[in-house]
């Protein structure tokens, strides 16, 4: 059954287009979309999916599973690094292990737009409350990775390379994507309080473009995640493997949290996403500026040549695989 | 006159302004967007959208004496975060 | 009322992305929307709102308030110029006068939008042949600031510095966005008389999308604006002081002459913001070529940094409280 | 009829916006679409009319007239860049009329998209599944181009410029706009089949912001055109003579192969623009791989300082009182 | 040879183009969107879309004879609307 | 140490960029984008659109001995394709 979504999944125009992106390098064609094209769509869907998040915040309200569901996935944001950490350990020094392990606690918001996607394609309802965990999801795993430096690191790094407090905080709450997305949940969350109006004009931009904004996007990232390839033989395959299991074992640990939490079929799919996929974009950025001593390459390679092509693929019609046969649907 | 040629991370832009500032250069160009390669890092264009930074050049026309003062500031910077240096002969048209 | 009316204008995306713009310079975030991003959206905005507004004007006919309406927005950018150059003479030379004035004397397109947005919100008519007025204030301020430099500078300007008849024409009718709002506002007027399909099936692009897409603007202008202010502390207290007063002055004027013209409460809003609004791109582009004497950060920093936030926040809805107040709606 | 026609075209905002593009570098307004801008709307245009084709291609079945179509007009890109190359070896070298021959083979996709919405506007009905006629022409002129120079240039090329035939088909079936529109022809075709929602929820980005796009993109092409006008001068009256008269023999050329198929009147005005219709994408960057010898230009400023602009005022309402003419309506 | 490095306003890059034709340069190179700080002003980035235009960077490699006839046409330019103008020596590779 | 410019169509990059990595250059720096006009051809922005490619400018600081292996591997390409090559001495900050 799971191959059926699989495919399913896979004949969706994202996906389709993902794959024009990634041939084209395979293919070395001369398809080439020029900075900052790329900058346009990732700033778009970040402000399109915290305004229709902030929207049906407002209209959710905050009682239910709200709060439950936001808390634990806060919780795995804090939880999941430290598992990372333990296995990178393993055979990496403390600094490459906790960036990455900051990355795999941490998000994608295209990977959770693709399931979102899925999902509406699948027929099946979810809410719109679970972008407030993706967006309060960025930054504890950033927080956790720099705490990890800090204690476990050595102690006689050159002094200009103490992280201080405020740093972790700043790096971990205002990089510009954590900013934007959370920005524009607020503002979707006001709006729909105070200017029911404001909401309807908003939508053909937020709502109607969306997709063909997505499909676009997506044909940018199989562009980059194949350009990853290549380096990708230099992380050597301890880490491939890493970039693998890691997200079916956080799969695995999110279908338990989603089913103590009686998750819908369609919310458990989005947590579990949130817990398996990586972040590429805000703790790389953080990463990069704290702790220098990391090899960026580790992290981009893994999180955007790896998993983020895995889970868009094949992760995702397996988690709901897995979603399905662990969660029975209530309909 | 001299000409200071600096590459390094968009990132670290902001703080290498200050430097050059407090060194009381008589002015500066920027050209951002650029990528690279190092002894140790690729920098590709699609960092930029990934929030890593791609890097920056910056181009310096000042006097031998700004070139002591401003070393000594940037020295650690390019040390910390990467990034390279050069100087070269120059003369006003 | 007011009052209440500001916090209704606050409540709305576009004046809530703006503010989160302005933020995330104040609390420094990263979040950054590079060139030529913002150009694409302002090059948008003036063609949507060019061409809706020709549409409009070919609707309306040029009969009723249509021409008295545009002759005396004209008349208020040629006579505004004038009163703040006789204002900033007072403290500042020739050239610098001259420069602000005509900065001030012309339009800004943004803050126009931002108002017929508002006017939308609050379920207030307006008529789309304001865009014309819009459209039409621009190069007389310009053509003023510059035969105010011509008559009244110093006569011993270097050779090459001589402002040519032809050049001021040149700068005041022919600058890019100009040329693009007025050659927009004849496309829409051509093709609304001779191809309403073609009205059609611009409508999605041009109008649904116009929200959104001003929203995303005035994310980046609060950036921008935000990081004008701290070069407001050079330009003095005697700027800063006219950047809030002389909208004010100006949008009382503005007020008289719509009471004048008894137009409707949302046509005088439209009116009174074309007169205290301040120009921010053609001016100021048109100066740097023909005035260099003029300190550029004067002109951007009073406009972009004070004037414009000063307007799209408290000023609209002040304006309108104050149309309600001195022209009382036939409803 | 033809006049009438014409004036028609010439009211619709894509050729108006065309035109704005135009004047504006005659009359030196500094009107600027900045890169990479309107590179953004090119791969936009392309992936929308692929995937919109390959939705109409599915839709259509590969039945009736659609085999023979298509084979028609892949012959055509064979045989037009062989009358081509005779004719321009009159005046030229080999390699320069190898390029230009294989620039005048291809299509220009702006130039169908224009027809199209030309037919709309007048009411005409077409088939989706031209797109497929469309995509299949770039690559044999390529291939054409190529051999010719492969065949009848000198024998004492330096080895480095020997064309391999991997090269050439490399740049035929692989370069940027080629790939594009085929892969998303390929996308829009595997969704319709597959994914129905997935063409739905694709319709406002693809269907509806089209013809906005296409004229904010129409409004570029007219300044880049504009720019190439003076360079027009030194490739000489011989060139210039052809970038007119060979699109009207081409177009003639088109129309009978259309009678002899009995296309559509609609179908049959695209296949005549596809005839006459020169690339200035994807030709020219082959031909400035693998051909350096020639001027890039002359295949460049003929088929856009002329050729394109010829066609979409003046050409298209002219072939559409052609094909009304030779091609009787059914209706 | 010599090697010009030219940094002035985007909006005079027409006219400052038209000077090194007829100064009969054998080539030249622009960048542009390139942001600075001279003596006086600050160019930043948002004043390419305020219509005031970045800066651009203009190289020409060329012989010192073409350099002398470039100065003096370019010399008023760079004193009414700013800019800077430095020469290196350069050597073909 | 050296420091050279090249500067030649975008669409060599790749090639370019693999003559570097093979004569084992310690970095460099690319900047896409670049127009500029050379003996006989004009490179404008909108060529970037219609695929031809602008220019790129690389720089490399590297030792003379490494400039000399670049330059049988370069000389080719440039030679094939256009584009130019300019060295000037260059000293690290
Ligand atoms: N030898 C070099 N020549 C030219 N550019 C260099 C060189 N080394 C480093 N760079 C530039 O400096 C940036 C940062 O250098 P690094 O931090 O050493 O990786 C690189 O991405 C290159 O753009
Ligand atoms: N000393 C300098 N070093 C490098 N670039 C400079 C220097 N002075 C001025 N510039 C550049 O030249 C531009 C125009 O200079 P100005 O007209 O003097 O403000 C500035 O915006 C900088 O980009
Ligand atoms: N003398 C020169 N000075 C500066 N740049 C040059 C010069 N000659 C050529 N170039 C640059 O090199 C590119 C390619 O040169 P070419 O292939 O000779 O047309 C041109 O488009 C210019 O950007
Ligand atoms: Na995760
Ligand atoms: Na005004
Ligand atoms: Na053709």
């Amino acid at each position: 059954m799971e191959t059926s979504l699989v495919l399913q999944n896979v004949l969706t125009p994202p996906v389709l287009f993902f794959f024009l992106g990634t041939v084209s390098v395979l293919v070395r064609s001369d398809l080439e979309i020029p900075a900052p094209l790329p900058k346009l769509f990732s700033l778009y869907l970040l402000l399109a999916i915290g305004f229709k998040g902030g929207h049906a915040l407002q209209d959710s309200g905050l009682g239910g599973q709200v709060i439950p569901t936001v808390g634990a996935a806060i919780m795995m944001a804090f939880l999941l690094p430290l598992i990372c950490f333990v296995i990178l350990r393993v055979k990496l020094d403390v600094f490459n292990a906790a960036a990455i392990a900051a990355a795999y606690g941490s998000i994608s918001a295209v990977t959770f737009i693709t399931a979102e996607s899925f999902l509406e394609n699948q027929g099946i309802n979810f809410d719109g409350y679970m972008v407030a965990a993706l967006a309060l999801m960025e930054s504890p795993a950033i927080i956790v990775g720099l705490l990890l430096v800090k204690l476990t690191g050595p102690k006689n790094r050159p002094n200009s390379r103490n992280i201080r407090w405020r740093e972790i905080l700043h790096e971990a709450m205002l990089n510009g994507s954590a900013y934007l997305l959370l920005g524009s949940l607020l503002i979707g969350f006001l709006t729909a309080a105070y200017n029911p109006i404001g909401i309807e004009k908003m939508q053909p931009f937020t709502g109607k473009l969306f997709y063909g904004a997505e499909c676009f996007f997506l044909l940018d990232m199989g562009i980059v995640a194949a350009q990853r390839l290549p380096s990708l033989k230099k992380t050597g395959s301890f880490l491939i493997a890493f970039a693998i299991f890691m997200p079916l074992f956080s799969a695995v640990l999110g279908i338990l949290v989603s089913q103590a939490l009686s998750l819908t079929p369609g919310n458990a799919l989005l947590f579990v996403v949130l817990c398996s996929s990586a972040s590429y974009l805000a703790v790389p950025a953080a990463m990069r500026m704290t702790v220098p001593e990391a090899k960026s390459s580790y992290y981009i390679s893994t999180t955007l040549g790896l998993t983020f092509p895995f889970n868009i693929v094949v992760g995702i019609p397996l988690y709901m695989g897995l979603v399905n046969t662990f969660i029975p649907s209530t309909l | 006159m001299k000409r200071l040629d600096l590459i390094f991370s968009e990132r670290e832009l902001h703080e290498m302004l200050k430097c050059l500032e407090s060194a009381e250069v008589p002015g500066y160009t920027v050209m951002k967007h650029v990528t690279g390669r190092g002894p140790e890092r690729v920098v590709s264009e699609d960092m930029e959208f990934t929030g890593l930074g791609a890097n920056a050049h910056v181009i310096v026309f000042c006097e031998q004496s700004v070139l002591i003062k401003l070393k000594e500031k940037i020295q650690p910077l390019l040390n910390y975060y990467g990034g390279v240096a050069y100087v070269s002969e120059s003369t006003p048209l």
